[in-house]
């Protein structure tokens, strides 16, 4: 039997994503968590490309890998002492943590198997960017600006927060 | 065995489900046992890139509309901002207790 | 104007609430009298309803209505009966008195008192509202406040209590909601109107419903709904065995939140189950009432007795003599006839003046000594002798000496149910014996023996303690030497509330 | 009867007293600062005054009634109108209740006045009076209460009032806890008296007359005739209920222990509450309600058997006692115990004749041994006494004629009304309840004289500090004895047995209580069983002359020393430890097991469903500790953790809130998937 190679490819993708973010969940070092986000993070980029969302796995790669994982890194590296690297990543009750999460899983996966879900007529690989522009300025508008603004807020908070409190 | 093969040779729309749901229970799993702050946050980056993987993927083979598309997009721009005020609120625990430990900052509640 | 004058009774703390809101917060005193000042006009209006009131009818007076939320049949609509008017004076005349007991709050000064007005609106408002909707609404108006008001002003173990306070209420609060929804889908057509389904008392099926376990017990629709709503008023009573939050919130809460929470809260669970249960589902009420309302009630007495004995804390001491004392409210409407369920309305009355004298009497002396502890005083009475005459005033009138208000609902309750239950108005006397007990033996241990040494220079009351005070003992003397002052007011619209239920009665 | 005479003056019999208590109440203290006792005693003193003028106006105006419509009634207003149920505040007097305004107020202004001089120097006089007026008031009301109501609001006041007077001063712990004792054990009485109240008005209403109103009562006792509950007489069952509220206000077996320890207030309050009227109430309320008992043998037999047993019972132990007060307090029970035999054999007349003779003889004892005390500088204890009479000739005197009265000495008081009782005991054919009845007026000779000889001959045994200064009380103390001890001597004749005279007081209580008719019995017979009472009385005299006349009782006399039987009853059959024991602890352990439950079942429950919502923490927290540490700290740590882990709720933890969400969303598609599809 013949396996078609986007197949292949498509859990060659799945095992990066999982496996990484296995990393993350279990490593003891969080460095290493840290960086196997990068994984798991462009591994979700590839995803998207496969589901013929161009422009998000664009944005995927750009924020998550560009922005917010150097901004993890940078956080784990402000907040722990290079010495201290090994002992800063404390797990508590793992085996509560993973019956939780194996019984979601389980549950998850139950309820996606056994559902019938809805089909789009025809299944389109289209460049998406253009849409999505006109979208963001036409229907999706005021999301979009509320958005902006909430960045804008996110942006003045994370300063206020994290700049050293002027002693009076 | 056959048919299993071949259901999973038949890429579809639960596949990637399930890969998103493995994300899902992963992050969940990170906040419900790391005492590290940013773990925390490690968990919510993977739960909200589940969920956005979730949202395309009902956008391709569900709806054929790029409308989840859109979603994920905000999606990503809230886990951005989410990601940089979190991380400032951890530095700013970090400079009151020297430590991120979320259960040595438990004085919050007084 | 006689039109209007609930919803100024409601929204006049409200208005006052805005006022404290908009003072700067280190004006103690300026907020102080504010909130004084928004309390005393639903009292001058109260006495106007009071001698404006019709005591012959059994309708609604002093109606206001107008459409709310059309779409859903949603009205404002305020009014009272001889039932509610009761519980309204009693409102705006604790309100009053517990702004002046809070006098002494110095922390959070502009919060507590704006939260108190809030208070103050939402329990006017739940005893005036005769919209389902309306009252829901008041109904949790006052809950929110009182929750701040226990977890911030509160004791050593605030959070503890504020948190017990809050499940248990929200709990009664889900059930409550869920029935009055289903009283609203069940009525045809639907209405929130509480006077609508007053009127029409056998709207609601009592065919039993197949589902286990209500085709064991023969409930129909209508008993689960009864049983829905009466989970809701019993934690608010509270009955047996969700009387647990009580002593703690008491312990916890300051000094007029006591006696907001034991003078008028608990009145609105048996307020609940006289307005809603009653009339609305009747032949529920006829049915369950031996067990949950009689058979509770009796047990609610000798246990809350029984309990308040054991405790060490003054507080707790009173707080469980409000269990005890609640009970006879529950047997007295329970025994349908005049004598009961007007008895149990007057006794809700004395209880919730005689609890609140009893809970400003140990804010006075824990502001003194900052403590409760019933073993760590002594003597007392020859350190603060107009203190302890009062404390004698209603300790006697807690243990239904007669003369003092407590006694005559006493009897009325006791009277009230002896033709129906013979066993359980037994069982219900012991609680006069075991009153008494609780009673001396407190008052002994505090204020009598050879006086404590540490406490010999106590300041005796002062004039603002004496003026929450003495109100509220003039009230316990006059009821109790001529009772027809409250009990006028309440037999018409109490008769008629009995009448819808006599008649299906088996 | 049908006609009561309304007047409009009756209620300020009862309403003086209530005024000069008020203001005493509320301004004694200052009136007392400003002018002294004097003015304080003139506020006390002057309304009981009144009260006892007019009293008399109203004894004047039954006098001017003819026979048989001797009933005046003031209607004051509607006091609880409650549907078909409704009672009155009004005051109803008719020739027994006449006599009972007459001694209230009468007997009760002379302890008045004998309280200036007893309580000379108490800072807080205002109090005292104040409570002493309440006291009268009460009384007042439950005598001229004109329905059971009514009667049940003086039967607590007068018992509000017992427990302040008691406890008077509070600042000795036995006061108060001897004051809680006799509420408490009241209260016990009055749970039984309101039970039969509902129980008789139901009754009546059933029958469609529901009344609590005495005349009314009377005239419908017939309704109750044949009407059963629980397969007992309704009549039975309502006196039965009734009477245990005598038994507790007029302490009577097993509800007598409180009246002892009552002594623990001023000697005039035990004199006047304590021996002459509160205790009588129960007596009253029987010939009161005489009909009614008539109507239910079973009732009466049980009050004459519980009379005399309570009499002899008393009397036993009052022989062994030391403390003065404590003598004439069991002899008061003893007596009250002659009442209720009388009451029982449906003698009521002599009943009430009792307990007037003894509220003269008795009030006199007590304000006696008041003086004595007084001149003792509050020593109680007998054996420390001795050779008094000297020093106090006039409190000998009085003393000596109360000691007379009550020993039953032929033409005194005591004389003529306990052999009343013994009469009709006989003569009803209850030979073994008289045989009782004798063998205690022997035993009540004894014990007094054991106390008037203890008290008054042989040498003064107190230390040379006190002898030296005994002195005569003041004459205001005095003089109420002299009225008192005359009182004793010739209240008497107004009850003379048939072959003497006239029944004065037969006559006068005709009208209020219909006495079955008797068989006739030959004078000889009733000189007979006269003279074997005398006899007794006279033996009892005698032992007492020889063991504590002859002999001189030594100043430390121990009970320790004597043999069994003794200490047995010096320590009065040990009912106080049962008590105690058995309802005091049953009671609190009740109490602790009440809150324990409260505490450790309900709430733990109430925490643990609070917990049930975080449900992975609870897992947890058990894994990590239950397991390992299993049963040894199970019950405890259970408890412990069960609030720790309700506290984690709002810890800010965020592991555990999540939980708390997991758990949620996966009950929620559990729902979803299972019930919604």
């Amino acid at each position: 039997m013949e396996i078609p190679i986007n197949v292949l490819v498509f859990y060659l993708v799945a095992l990066v994503v999982v496996g990484s973010a296995c990393i993350v969940a279990f490593s003891r070092n969080i460095v290493h968590s840290a960086f196997s986000l990068l994984g798991t993070f462009g591994g979700v980029a590839a995803l998207y490309v496969f589901l013929g969302a161009d422009f998000v796995a664009a944005v995927q790669v750009l924020i998550y890998v560009g922005g917010i994982l150097v901004l993890i890194l940078f956080a784990v590296m402000l907040t722990h002492r290079i010495s201290d690297i090994q002992i800063t990543n404390r797990t508590v009750g793992r085996i509560p943590g993973l019956a939780a999460g194996a019984v979601f899983l389980g549950i998850l996966v139950y309820a996606i198997a056994g559902t019938d879900w809805a089909k789009a007529k025809e299944v389109a690989f289209e460049p998406t960017t253009a849409v999505i522009g006109n979208l963001f300025l036409g229907d999706y508008l005021l999301p979009f600006q509320i958005a902006a603004v909430v960045l804008l807020v996110a942006l003045i908070g994370a300063i206020t927060l994290s700049r050293k409190e002027i002693k009076e | 065995m056959a048919e299993y093969v071949a259901l999973l040779a038949d890429v579809g729309l639960k596949h990637y489900l399930v890969v998103s749901g493995i994300l899902f229970a992963l992050g969940i799993y990170i906040v419900l046992t790391r005492r590290n702050a940013i773990s925390i946050l490690l968990g919510v980056e993977l739960i909200l890139n589940s969920a956005g993987l979730n949202y395309v993927a009902f956008s391709h083979f569900s709806t054929g509309q790029v409308d989840g598309q859109i979603y994920t997009v905000f999606i990503i721009m809230l886990a951005a901002s989410e990601a940089a005020i979190g991380l400032a609120i951890v530095l700013a625990i970090y400079q009151l207790f020297a430590t991120i430990d979320v259960e040595a900052t438990e004085t919050l509640k007084d | 104007m006689t039109e209007h004058v609930l919803s100024y009774m409601v929204f006049f703390p409200l208005a006052g609430m805005l006022i404290v809101l908009c003072l700067p917060r280190d004006r103690h005193d300026l907020i102080r009298w504010v909130s004084a000042a928004a309390t005393v006009p639903p009292l001058l209006l109260g006495i106007g309803l009071y001698v404006n009131f019709d005591t012959t009818t059994t309708g609604m007076q002093f109606v206001q209505r107008a459409a709310w939320i059309p779409a859903f049949n949603i009205e404002y609509y305020v009014g009272v009966d001889g039932l509610s008017v009761s519980m309204v004076l009693l409102t705006a005349l604790l309100s009053f008195l517990c702004i002046f007991a809070s006098w002494n709050i110095d922390k959070g000064v502009k919060g507590y008192f704006a939260l108190f007005l809030l208070l103050d609106t939402g329990m006017t408002g739940v005893f005036v509202a005769l919209d389902f909707v309306l009252f829901y609404v008041f109904w949790e108006v006052m809950l929110l406040p009182m929750y701040f008001l226990i977890g911030i002003w509160g004791g050593p173990r605030k959070e503890y209590a504020a948190i017990k306070f809050f499940l248990y209420t929200l709990l009664g609060s889900v059930l409550m909601l869920v029935a009055i929804l289903a009283l609203y889908f069940y009525s045809e057509p639907n209405t929130f109107d509480m006077t609508k389904l007053m009127d029409r008392s056998n709207l609601y099926s009592t065919e039993p419903l197949g589902m286990w376990p209500f085709n064991v017990w023969g409930w129909g629709f209508q008993h689960v709904v009864w049983m829905a709503l009466f989970i809701g008023f019993a934690i608010k009573i509270p009955a047996f065995p969700f009387h647990t939050w009580l002593p703690d919130a008491h312990v916890e809460a300051p000094t007029a939140i006591s006696v907001i929470l034991a003078g008028i809260l608990l009145k609105m669970g048996t307020y609940g189950i006289l307005r809603i249960n009653y009339p609305m589902l009747p032949e529920a009420t006829a049915d369950l009432a031996f067990w949950f309302l009689a058979a509770l009630g009796a047990w609610n007495i000798v246990y809350g007795g029984l309990c308040a004995m054991a405790q060490t804390d003054m507080k707790k001491l009173v707080a469980y003599s409000s269990v005890s004392h609640m009970g006879y409210v529950m047997l007295g409407m329970a025994a349908f006839n005049t004598q009961g369920i007007n008895g149990a309305v007057l006794q809700m009355f004395n209880h919730g003046t005689i609890t609140a004298m009893l809970f400003l009497l140990v804010g006075v002396i824990y502001d003194r000594a900052h403590h409760r502890d019933i073993d760590g005083f002594g003597g007392l009475a020859g350190i603060m002798p107009v203190y302890a005459g009062f404390t004698a005033l209603a300790f006697f009138a807690s243990m239904g000496l007669p003369g003092l208000s407590g006694f005559v609902s006493e009897v009325l309750v006791l009277l009230g149910a002896w033709p129906k239950y013979h066993a359980l108005t037994i069982i219900a006397a012991l609680g006069i014996v075991i009153t008494a007990g609780y009673m001396l033996w407190m008052m002994q241990r505090v204020y009598l023996g050879p006086p404590n040494e540490k406490y010999r220079d106590l300041p005796e009351i002062n004039g603002r303690e004496i003026f929450t005070l003495f109100p509220l003992g003039v009230i316990v003397v006059v009821v109790g030497v001529y009772p027809r002052v409250v009990l006028d007011l309440l037999q018409a619209s109490l008769n008629n509330i009995n009448q819808m239920v006599i008649s299906h009665l088996s | 009867m049908d006609h009561p005479v309304q007047t409009d003056f009756l209620r300020w019999i009862v309403l003086f007293p209530l005024l000069g208590a008020a203001v005493n109440g509320l301004l004694g203290a200052r009136i007392q600062d400003r002018w002294g006792e004097r003015a304080v005693a003139l506020v006390a003193c002057a309304p009981v005054s009144l009260s006892f003028l007019f009293s008399l106006w109203a004894f004047g105006r039954l006098l001017a009634l003819p026979a048989k419509e001797r009933f005046l009634i003031d209607a004051f207003y509607t006091w609880i109108p409650m549907g078909s149920f409704s009672v009155d505040v009004a005051f109803w007097v008719d020739p027994l209740s006449a006599i009972m305004i007459l001694v209230v107020s009468g007997i009760g202004g002379l302890i008045h006045f004998y309280s200036i001089g007893y309580m000379h120097g108490d800072r807080s006089l205002w109090r005292y009076f104040a409570y002493l007026n309440l006291f009268t008031f009460s009384m007042l009301l439950l005598v001229t209460g004109d329905n059971l109501l009514l009667m049940f609001v003086g039967w607590e006041g007068v018992g509000l009032c017992s427990w302040a007077l008691i406890g008077f001063w509070y600042h000795d712990h036995t006061n108060t806890r001897a004051g809680n004792k006799a509420f408490i054990v009241n209260r016990i009485g009055d749970f039984g008296f309101v039970l039969g109240i509902f129980l008789l008005y139901w009754t009546l209403a059933g029958q469609g007359h529901g009344t609590l109103a005495f005349r009314e009562i009377q005239e419908h006792v017939g309704l109750l005739a044949d009407i059963q509950l629980w397969g007992i007489g309704v009549a039975t069952l309502v006196t039965f209920l009734l009477f245990i509220g005598a038994t507790g206000k007029s302490a009577q077996i097993p509800l007598y222990v409180w009246l002892p320890d009552a002594m623990q207030g001023p000697t005039p309050v035990s004199a006047l509450i304590h021996a002459a009227t509160m205790v009588t109430a129960g007596v009253y309320m029987i010939a009161r309600l005489n009909e009614l008992f008539s109507a239910a043998p079973a009732t009466l037999g049980l009050i004459a058997v519980i009379g005399a047993a309570t009499a002899l019972f008393a009397a036993t132990i009052a022989v062994t006692q030391n403390d003065i007060k404590r003598v004439l307090a069991y002899s008061t029970i003893s007596q009250l115990g002659y009442m209720f035999l009388a009451m029982g054999v449906a003698a009521y007349t002599a009943g009430v004749f009792h307990l007037l003779t003894h509220a003269f003889f008795k009030a006199c004892l007590f304000l006696g041994s008041g003086s004595i005390i007084h001149a003792m500088q509050g020593e109680q204890d007998m054996r420390q006494m001795g050779g008094l009479r000297k020093a106090m000739p006039a409190t000998f005197w009085t003393f000596t004629i109360g000691v007379l009265a009550i020993a039953g000495t032929p033409f005194l008081a005591g004389f003529f009304s306990k052999d009343a009782i013994l009469w009709q005991a006989w003569a009803s054919h209850n030979e073994v309840l008289w045989g009782v009845a004798v063998f205690v007026a022997g035993l009540t000779a004894f014990y007094m004289f054991r106390q008037f000889f203890m008290v008054f001959f042989g040498e003064c045994r107190a230390d040379h500090h006190v002898r030296d200064h005994l002195h005569e009380s003041p004459k205001i103390m005095t003089w109420p004895l002299w009225i008192l001890a005359a009182g004793s001597v010739v209240v008497g004749y107004i009850g003379l047995p048939p072959f003497m005279g006239a029944n004065l007081l037969d006559g006068w209580l005709d009208p209020v209580i219909h006495l079955p008719h008797g068989e006739h019995h030959s004078v000889a017979e009733e000189v007979g069983v006269m003279s074997v009472s005398i006899a007794a009385a006279v033996a009892g005299v005698a032992i007492a002359w020889f063991l504590y006349y002859l002999r001189t009782p030594s100043r430390d006399d121990s009970p320790e020393a004597k043999g069994v039987a003794y200490r047995v009853l010096y320590n009065k059959y040990y009912v106080d430890e049962v008590y105690q024991f058995v309802f005091v602890g049953g009671t609190l352990l009740l109490a602790r097991i009440g809150a324990a439950f409260d505490r450790y079942i309900i709430d733990t429950i109430v925490d643990g469903s609070a917990k049930v919502t975080t449900i992975v923490s609870w897992f947890n927290g058990l894994f990590d500790k239950y397991v390992v540490d299993m049963l040894v700290n199970a019950v405890a740590n259970v408890t412990f953790a069960v609030g720790n882990n309700f506290r984690r709720v709002q810890t800010g933890n965020i592991n555990s809130y999540l939980y708390v969400v997991v758990g949620a969303v996966v009950v929620a598609l559990i729902v979803k998937l299972r019930y919604w599809n």
